[in-house]
């Protein structure tokens, strides 16, 4: 898909989602009963976007099936956090088990649905979402490995590129990876994108952007159809 | 919302096709799926692979699978000696059997269930279980590598169950119903007492409602004989 | 131990432990606050002959711990069964788990004593218990090859020659495998032994009988200190 | 009868030796038995192998045996960022470090507490974590060999407690407990409240007593930091 540079306006220039528009659209990946588990960041804010008339079951790694909204001021049970260390609400018919058996849940197909956030995805759905090179500390690993190769669907919500502009979705993570070919769809402010064994496929753009520019903030070769809708938001 | 809960009991097994690999709860005439094995009967598929701590008492439990030879393959424990049915269609060689320390086919099936790919175990070594498993010495013990045990379907005994799936048992009839419920693609459960959501405590629930797929309330059924 | 057979009555004619006695014997290696799994056969009878002013939590591989005696007539509960299918009462503070967590605790390392039955025992302490060489029908193990892996202490209670009159104790075992190396004591009919590194330490013998008479009906040698104790009822 | 209940918080810590392997619970929080963990402080055991989720939250939970240099070696899944006592020691190379996903960390546990020595997995392929380990293809998926974590002694933050040591955990708080309460050697549990033998419903107890060696009541003690 390679575009005539000249004539486009600088990619910066334009209007990307925000966080929470693209946590508003990731939350539509959602079917209704699904058992989902959010990650860190972006991911986490998804469950403020559930679309009306659908019960999803939210999952937490440290042994809590069916999480509600977080707890209120002054209501907060801190023996009852979710995986941030958030104290939330239950919805009826949650469940509390040991972590193994939470673990049990992520590895072994159980949940439906997994959204992590992401510092790289590449072409073949490689995952790099923990550790970014030459950081300080010891980094540190969490649930993210478990969950990246176990859930039936795993969605990547980032920003399409990084601060400096340099594209998240490449060839080859250069990152210290979480998972192999483990991403299924890419969640980004620029874009929702398949990853088939075929390769990355555009699904949609963000309002106002055209394939071809999204392909020019993209690292790695994008399909599209002849025409790619634009996210829309309810 | 999503429907677990089904109309009967024939509905909640019409779709178990020829050739299915089914794990079976129960152990010790406590905790047996025997009406959903009454409606598997009805329905006759064949060709079942059958995971099963035993074979059934006479025509009870999983006796009815062989009376009927709805069954080609056992992976079982103990099939023992009141599972006649099993033992003749055995003799003349209508069904095969796997034999697996009862403990192992309880790691075997959670492996499964937890997408863990093969254990090393010091049980069976030097038996006739190792037969055609890999052997290696771990820490100084000779090990042999035993694999996962999945299934299409999970018949489940459970004394109660909300409409979204979380489960109870009742006492030691709770035995492998868990481990099997988590280890199949599709599990299917009996209960006693179809609840309203929020009616067990969290903290109580021991099957959690993500491993359960269909529900359908039937009075319990024992085999006495 | 060679013993001048000419002087000695026939083995047979002198009277030997009964199942019961053997039962009683074994009960006296359990221990107060001990964890227990007794198999079937003359095991499952040492439950009647606890030392007084001890506590013993017995242990169910169906997924019970705190057994306590068989049910009475009328008052079974037919889902509260051990391992042989027999109702049994509870203890104050038994519990119930699922089959996995139930041989978790037999092959961990968690049960401080097993009791099983046997058809042979080698002078290494391998086991054969599951299956008769020629017996019809498909046999089964059940849990005893986990049970014998992982006790802390096997013991295993059985008669000490067949019907035949063939020795079970044996340099080898020729009856299919339960375990290797796994016995740590045996109660016969005829005596106690222990299986020790350096071989079978006959520690008791039945009373009436010589160490000499006892090694007579053992197919693999028996190490006795000067005096052999005989074994005391109370 | 044998007696699991210990006088006191000291007490019950008071033969853990230099160079133990020490499993700690917890989770975001909860579940910290922050109680133990002070009296293991003031025993001043040296050269721990500490494994746990994480480092600790500044001064608070596992912070304290890092700020006091206790530990020499970590196996966790996820340090933090607020455990500067740790980032500090590690920075300066005081303390070692294996990172480990947090469900494989559960899982070696439990292969530890179920006699296990080894299992297959596919988590952590071609990533950092699978350095140094074994790896073979089973069924098509390049799989990691992953070993048992074994530890001298479990802390535990319990609920309640029976004199047995039955225990039931509260809400969340439960995360690690039930897990390294197996597979340690000796299993130590500061619970908030110790209650009479026979007042938990059988059914209901999550850690069986067989796990339970030492019991202490201490109030809870969260680092609200």
């Amino acid at each position: 898909m390679p575009g005539d540079a000249s004539q486009e306006k600088p990619v910066a220039a334009k209007p990307r989602l925000t966080r929470e528009q693209i946590a508003q659209r990731a939350a539509r990946e959602l079917t209704d009963g699904a058992y989902v588990n959010l990650g860190w960041g972006i991911p986490n804010l998804i469950a403020e976007y559930l679309p009306k008339g659908i019960t999803v079951h939210f999952h937490s790694e440290n042994g809590i099936l069916g999480m509600g909204p977080r707890a209120k001021p002054g209501q907060e049970d801190f023996d009852q956090v979710d995986a941030m260390k958030v104290p939330v609400t239950l919805i009826p018919g949650a469940s509390f088990f040991h972590q193994a058996d939470a673990h049990l849940m992520t590895r072994g197909g159980h949940l439906d649905v997994a959204v992590l956030g992401g510092f790289q995805v590449s072409e073949k759905g490689d995952l790099a979402n923990w550790k970014i090179p030459g950081a300080k500390g010891s980094g540190g690993i969490g649930g993210a490995m478990d969950i990246a190769a176990g859930a039936k669907t795993l969605i990547v919500c980032m920003e399409h590129t990084t601060k400096d502009g340099a594209p998240k979705i490449v060839k080859q993570c250069t990152y210290p990876l979480t998972g192999l070919a483990c991403v299924d769809v890419i969640v980004t402010d620029l874009a929702v994108i398949d990853v088939k064994p075929e390769g990355l496929v555009l699904r949609e753009v963000a309002p106002g952007w055209t394939a071809e520019e999204v392909q020019k903030a993209t690292g790695a070769p994008l399909i599209a159809k002849s025409r790619v809708a634009e996210i829309t938001f309810v | 919302m999503k429907q677990k809960v089904y109309p009967s009991l024939d509905a909640a097994v019409a779709d178990v096709p020829d050739g299915a690999r089914i794990m079976f709860g129960g152990f010790g005439g406590a905790g047996f799926p025997n009406n959903l094995i009454q409606a598997l009967a009805r329905k006759g598929t064949k060709n079942i692979t059958a995971i099963s701590n035993n074979c059934g008492t006479r025509e009870g439990e999983l006796g009815l699978m062989f009376k009927n030879n709805q069954v080609k393959h056992v992976i079982a424990s103990f099939p023992g000696p009141h599972a006649n049915h099993f033992q003749d269609r055995y003799a003349a060689k209508e069904v095969t059997l796997e034999l697996v320390p009862q403990g192992i086919l309880c790691e075997r099936m959670r492996a499964a269930a937890a997408g863990l790919t093969g254990f090393y175990t010091t049980v069976g070594v030097g038996t006739e279980v190792a037969g055609g498993k890999e052997e290696r010495v771990i820490g100084g013990d000779r090990c042999i590598l035993e694999m996962p045990i999945h299934a299409d379907y999970a018949f489940i005994k459970a004394q109660k169950a909300d409409e979204l799936g979380n489960l109870t048992y009742r006492l030691a009839a709770r035995n492998f119903n868990p481990i099997m419920a988590m280890a199949a693609k599709t599990t299917i459960v009996e209960a006693e007492e179809i609840v309203p959501v929020g009616s067990i405590d969290p903290e109580n629930v021991i099957t959690p409602a993500i491993f359960v797929h269909r529900i359908v309330q039937a009075k319990g059924l024992r085999y006495a004989g």
